[in-house]
């Protein structure tokens, strides 16, 4: 069982591998993820946040624009995680009644 | 009129129904649970209106924060995401009016903060099949995790051990779907699922992109616990409270499934693009491993709970088939079972925990046919849904297989239908062995032995309504089969199938 | 052949931090141990997405009036940093949770010892 | 084209006894009220299929179309010739085993006796549904339901032997159960439709050869395990520790009936004649059903326990049919459908004799009936003649039945099935009729000193059967005309010709 583990762990290593060296190089601007369209042509968040968050907000912290407007639902669910933890340690810790 | 912000509501008002439960409940726990129970009312009331409204006017799409698609986060109730919301939130529903008594009974004193996880899950679960974005989705996924985590991790002794399997798991899915996304977005540029699918479509399939889709499905399969990533899931269900383990059970793993579907058809699209990468062929393989897997070590099992925990394995591995063969008829047999299941699983497992309120155990060996005299009603749901896994006609659990057989007979994929039909004989192996012990008297037992009369001792209203009324509505759906299909799942067949 | 490696030596060292993580899941038999490996993971990934939020030449994405926001080139991509600001809170919920059951687990089996905690399930069945 | 009309008759015949299962267990405290329910529910089912009887008879069949269950095949029942056979002689003989089994679990004290008449009420729905089926698929659930619902009668009786046939018995039938699933998927993805279709609804495609055999072994393998078709058989036996009245049933009237009525469909509605013929799939079929035949008469001469000895009587008995339809002519297609009409009347009158002779003198071994004619005239008397109708002797009607197969031996031209038939007759005599002789011809021991016959609950109902099977001998058209019926359903199987042109029973 261990050894077929360490055989499964090995083949991840190379298909991670393959798979990084496929990624596009770090700092490249022309990542598609960097770009300002896409090859849909439907524009990219990214650039679309440089852009236009400081008209959108008039905050000059891009990512406080996004964390707190364009993606505003992902952060109440970091403040839901918070509180399900809250409540998790307290469902788990609370000593049986003797 | 059924606007969009329906999409909005189901999940919201878990999230509001979790945050007031302790408020509410802090020095009563039954008020907590009273808020919980509205809260799910509310969630299955908005999601049956959002059927109706995506049944009348098609997809509906909610923008929030007003800002577009791949700039902000999107909520979509498609057919599909629409029909899971109600298996989700009827499910829940019925599992936290079950709550109560059963969590009283074996962990009490935890009810407040039970109810309150109890939504939070809902939450997760509702969010993950409705968001149209996938971080978006990793959030919910992490949610409804986290609370199941801490939800399991409380019950007999070893549930801390075993919650923190699940936990490790877990984790490492959440990891590995975090890491695949983190390929899809760095190739792809993009969160948003439509938008993705479009580019998927536009732009050739590279190693990296192939990677981060195995990335995504071998997370969701974790989820899912697909064989053979299932080894937290035995334990696990096992050893959680009853009421918890009523919970998860049914719609934990389906959500996952539904990621499944939803990367693996939808996003990649099916059909010819679909077939091009092996996963749908590997899902389908596995699927049937795990079916036969499960089945057969469900058949050695002596604890009902852990017996029904193999058995869902097995059941995960009918939707992996379904969905794996690529094929209409195979995904109409997947989204079925999926809704079959979650009724068939939850129901059997509200009767187990009822068994082990008033037995105050749930031991195959040590059951006998006072059972069926002291719990008439109980041992009725668990028959029915028991015929439904076997798959006996005309419960819903045979059209669930009929339809993954006609699909499995399309494609000339022998060794699935074989699995299929197989597997059924092995469910019938582990249920009417129970079944038997219910009902029938235990030759070799003195007959001096036997209790004379036993006098009706059922379970509580609010734990054995749950359970019969899942189990009659098996044979609703089993009836009515062909209007589920027809209007509920026929729309939702990807393109290209 | 240099490219690569000059383009993606970062990833690689980062697949291989996420490969220690899962390693220390999969083989370590102190639950703590565990945990900590979770913790690599959790990090090899989020430091993934943090990297492929740079771009040559760009600064932090905080509006710089000198540079205006016409040419998208000059900021580093806002996106990714967003989002692990969520994923990081994920990690530390996560730990807290575990933590959590790691107390409760020494609480019932006074170990946190995997083969020792295994035997005393099995003796406890 | 065949007429039909719309009617829910079918549903009723169908329901009536699905209806009565809750008034049953609800009154489960009073058994004269409980009782009172199967009876009523018997005798609805039976006038409801006499009421659907003139239309058939006029040509037309009887459709009742449900709800949908599957996309283009619906829950559909309908009243053909055919399937009005099997229902006229399972809903009638119904009646008779319900005064059979209140006088039997009665006088034998049997327990549980709500969950007896609630499970029986369910089978017999189950088997009208089978008769009355107009698609595969329907075909298929209520072929379930009675496996199902047949399992709590077989462990009625809950020792350890009865729990481990009742296990055979699920084997085999969810088995057959999930090989028909396969079968009946498989037929729809080739043909698209599942509608049974006089002459075949696989009949005017082509097909790969190897492709339909293995299809056509799939169905025999899924409709012959009731059939009691070797080498599926040996759960028959080991069902026999069920009570008498269970083994009736699942003798005559409803199981292993429905197993070969199954093959009726399969061989004239699915398959059809012509497309048989083309693909050597009737010699199949006849292989087995001549070995089966053989075979089982053999081993039920070397058995001593009376109702195991009918229970291999009736596996050879219900491979004559199967043999029938093999033959692929019209007077043998005849012949097998008024030996499953035969078959029942007569093995049900053997079956309650046994019950009877076992409830009241507790003797189940054929060396232990010595003598007993005398003490149980009325039971012994009817005895004989199932004994003589099964071995093929005159007037009963199980004579003119195998008389019709013979005859259709010989039209098709095969002559080793004709040989196993007379020979399988010389076999039936010579394992049933030395029953009869010891019971009027030999002394018996002294035990059997002041017994009597037993309740009239059990001699009237097997006189009865007795009666009805001499009556059938001597006018085949008498009361039900089932004569009319069966050449009905003959003729919309081979409709270009004629049976029994050169003249028949």
């Amino acid at each position: 069982m261990k050894t077929l583990n360490r055989i499964l762990l090995l083949a991840l290593g190379v298909v991670l591998a393959v798979a990084v060296a496929g990624l596009p190089p770090r700092g490249d601007i022309q990542a598609p993820s960097h770009l300002a369209a896409n090859a849909t042509g439907a524009p990219v968040a990214g650039a679309y946040y440089i852009q236009n968050a400081y008209r959108h907000a008039r905050t000059p912290n891009m990512v406080t624009v996004i964390l707190a407007d364009y993606r505003g639902f992902d952060t109440l669910g970091e403040t839901l995680v918070v509180f399900t933890g809250a409540i998790a340690v307290l469902f788990i810790l609370r000593r049986r009644t003797p | 009129m059924i606007g969009p912000q329906i999409c909005m509501l189901i999940p919201v008002v878990y999230l509001f129904g979790a945050l007031l439960v302790p408020l509410i409940g802090w020095r009563r726990g039954a008020a907590g649970w009273g808020m919980a129970l509205a809260a799910a009312a509310g969630a299955f009331f908005f999601s049956l209106g959002g059927l109706a409204g995506v049944l009348q006017r098609g997809s509906l799409s909610y923008h929030l924060g007003g800002w577009m698609p791949p700039i902000g986060i999107e909520f979509v109730m498609d057919p599909l995401s629409a029909f899971l919301e109600v298996v989700i939130t009827g499910i829940g529903l019925l599992a936290v009016v079950y709550t109560r008594r059963s969590v009283e009974h074996e962990i009490p004193d935890r009810l407040m903060p039970f109810s309150s996880l109890a939504l939070l899950v809902l939450t997760g679960l509702s969010g993950m099949v409705i968001t149209g974005d996938l971080f978006n989705l990793y959030v919910f996924l992490e949610i409804s995790a986290l609370a199941g985590y801490a939800l399991i991790a409380v019950g007999e002794r070893p549930a801390s051990y075993a919650a923190f399997r699940y936990l490790g798991m877990g984790t490492v899915g959440a990891s590995f779907y975090l890491l695949g996304l983190a390929f899809l977005y760095m190739t792809l540029g993009t969160l948003n699922m439509a938008d993705l699918s479009r580019m998927l479509a536009v732009t050739d399939v590279s190693a990296t992109v192939a990677v981060g889709l195995l990335l995504l499905f071998m997370g969701a399969a974790l989820k899912m616990a697909l064989f053979p990533m299932h080894g937290w899931l035995p334990d696990a269900y096992t050893h959680a409270s009853s009421a918890a383990t009523a919970l998860i059970a049914p719609i934990g793993t389906k959500v996952a499934g539904y990621i499944l579907i939803r990367v693996l058809l939808y996003l990649l699209g099916a059909g010819e693009k679909g077939s091009g990468l092996p996963l749908l062929s590997l899902l389908a393989y596995l699927g049937a491993a795990a079916v036969i897997y499960g089945s057969i070590l469900a058949v050695c099992q002596s604890e009902l709970k852990r017996m029904l925990a193999y058995s869902s394995i097995a059941q995960v591995g009918y939707i992996a088939i379904g969905v794996g063969l690529n094929s209409a008829l195979g995904f109409t047999g997947a989204v079925l079972h999926i809704l079959n299941h979650a009724c068939m699983k939850a129901s059997l497992f509200f009767v187990s925990g009822g068994l082990r309120l008033r037995l105050g155990h749930s031991r195959i060996p040590r059951f006998t046919n006072a059972l069926r005299r002291a719990m008439p009603w109980s041992s009725a749901a668990f028959a029915l849904a028991a015929l439904s896994m076997i798959g006996l006609p005309p419960t819903a659990g045979f059209f669930s297989k009929w339809y993954l057989a006609l699909g499995a007979i399309e494609q000339s994929r022998w060794l699935f239908l074989g699995v299929l039909l197989f597997s059924s004989l092995l469910n019938a192996v582990y249920f009417f062995r129970v079944l038997e012990r219910m009902y029938l008297d235990r030759p070799g037992i003195e007959p001096a032995e036997r209790p004379t009369s036993v006098a009706r001792h059922e379970a509580p209203p609010a734990m054995l309504l749950p359970a019969v009324a899942l189990s009659s509505a098996l044979l609703v759906i089993g009836l009515g089969n062909t209007w589920i299909v027809d209007r509920l799942i026929g729309p939702m067949i990807p393109g290209g199938m | 052949m240099i490219d690569l490696i000059r383009g993606h030596y970062v990833y690689f060292f980062l697949a291989g931090l996420f490969l220690i993580g899962l390693y220390a899941i999969m083989f370590k038999g102190n639950l703590m141990k565990k945990i900590i490996g979770m913790s690599i993971m959790q990090s090899s990934v989020i430091l993934f997405y943090v990297s492929s939020a740079y771009k040559d030449g760009g600064t932090v994405p905080v509006l710089d009036p000198r540079r205006g926001v016409e040419n998208p080139d000059l900021y580093l991509n806002p996106l990714p940093h967003c989002l692990m600001l969520t994923a990081i809170v994920v990690a530390v919920v996560t730990l807290g949770v575990s933590f959590a059951m790691i107390i409760d687990i020494y609480r019932n089996y006074e170990t946190i010892e995997e083969p020792l905690l295994l035997e005393r399930l099995k003796d406890e069945a | 084209m065949e007429e039909s009309v719309s009617s829910a008759l079918p549903l009723f015949a169908v329901g009536v006894s699905l209806a009565a299962v809750p008034l049953i267990l609800w009154s489960r405290g009073r058994p004269n009220l409980r009782e009172f329910w199967t009876l009523a529910a018997a005798f609805a089912k039976a006038l409801i299929v006499l009421a659907l009887l003139p239309e058939v008879l006029a040509g037309r069949t009887v459709e009742c179309r449900l709800l949908e269950i599957s996309p283009e095949i619906a829950l559909h029942l309908k009243a053909d010739p055919v399937g009005m056979v099997f229902a006229l002689v399972s809903s009638s003989l119904w009646i008779l085993t319900s005064f059979y089994s209140i006088g039997y679990v009665r006088g034998a004290g049997e327990k549980s006796q709500t969950r007896y008449f609630a499970s029986f009420a369910v089978c017999l729905s189950a088997t009208l549904g089978i008769a009355f089926s107009a698609n595969l698929l329907t075909f298929l659930i209520f072929y379930e339901i009675l496996s199902i619902a047949t399992y709590p009668l077989v462990i009625h009786k809950e020792t350890a032997e009865a729990l481990r046939s009742g296990r055979q018995y699920l084997v085999y039938a969810l088995s057959a159960g999930v090989v028909l699933i396969a079968a009946v998927a498989w037929t729809y993805n080739l043909s698209g439709t599942l509608d049974f279709r006089p002459g075949g609804l696989l009949a005017d495609r082509a097909f790969e050869a190897a492709d339909l055999r293995v299809l056509f072994l799939l169905f025999i393998a899924g409709v012959g395990v009731k059939a009691g078709i070797m080498p599926l058989q040996s759960w028959l036996p080991a069902a026999m520790v069920a009570p008498t009245p269970v083994s009736a049933l699942l003798h005559a009237v409803a199981v292993v009936k429905s197993g070969v009525f199954g093959v009726i469909r399969v061989v004239g509605f699915v398959f059809g004649p012509s497309l048989m013929k083309t693909h050597g799939l009737d010699a199949i079929l006849a292989a087995f059903a001549g070995a089966t035949i053989l075979f089982a008469s053999l081993i039920a001469l070397r058995q001593d326990n009376l109702k195991i000895r009918l229970a291999y009587s009736t596996i050879g008995h219900l491979s004559y049919i199967v043999l029938g339809m093999a033959m692929l002519v019209p007077e043998a297609f005849s012949g097998g459908l008024l030996h499953l009409a035969a078959h029942a009347t007569t093995k049900i009158a053997l079956f309650f004799c046994a019950g009877a002779i076992y409830v009241n003198l507790h003797k189940t071994e054929v060396s232990q009936l010595n003598g007993i004619g005398r003490v149980m005239p009325w039971t012994m008397s009817a005895f004989a003649v199932g004994a003589m109708g099964l071995s093929g002797l005159p007037p009963v009607n199980a004579f003119f039945s195998k008389y019709a197969l013979c005859l259709g031996t010989v039209e098709a031209g095969r002559l080793p099935a004709l040989a196993v038939l007379l020979m399988s007759g010389l076999l039936n005599a010579a394992y049933l009729l030395p029953i009869v002789h010891r019971a009027f011809f030999r002394h018996g021991g002294r035990e059997l000193e002041g017994h009597g016959e037993a309740s009239a609950w059990m001699v009237v109902p097997l006189c009865v059967a007795a009666a009805l099977s001499l009556l059938l001998g001597f006018r085949p058209n008498a009361l039900v005309h089932l004569f009319d019926l069966v050449l009905l359903g003959t003729r919309a199987v081979f409709p270009e010709s004629v049976p029994f042109a050169g003249g028949g029973p």
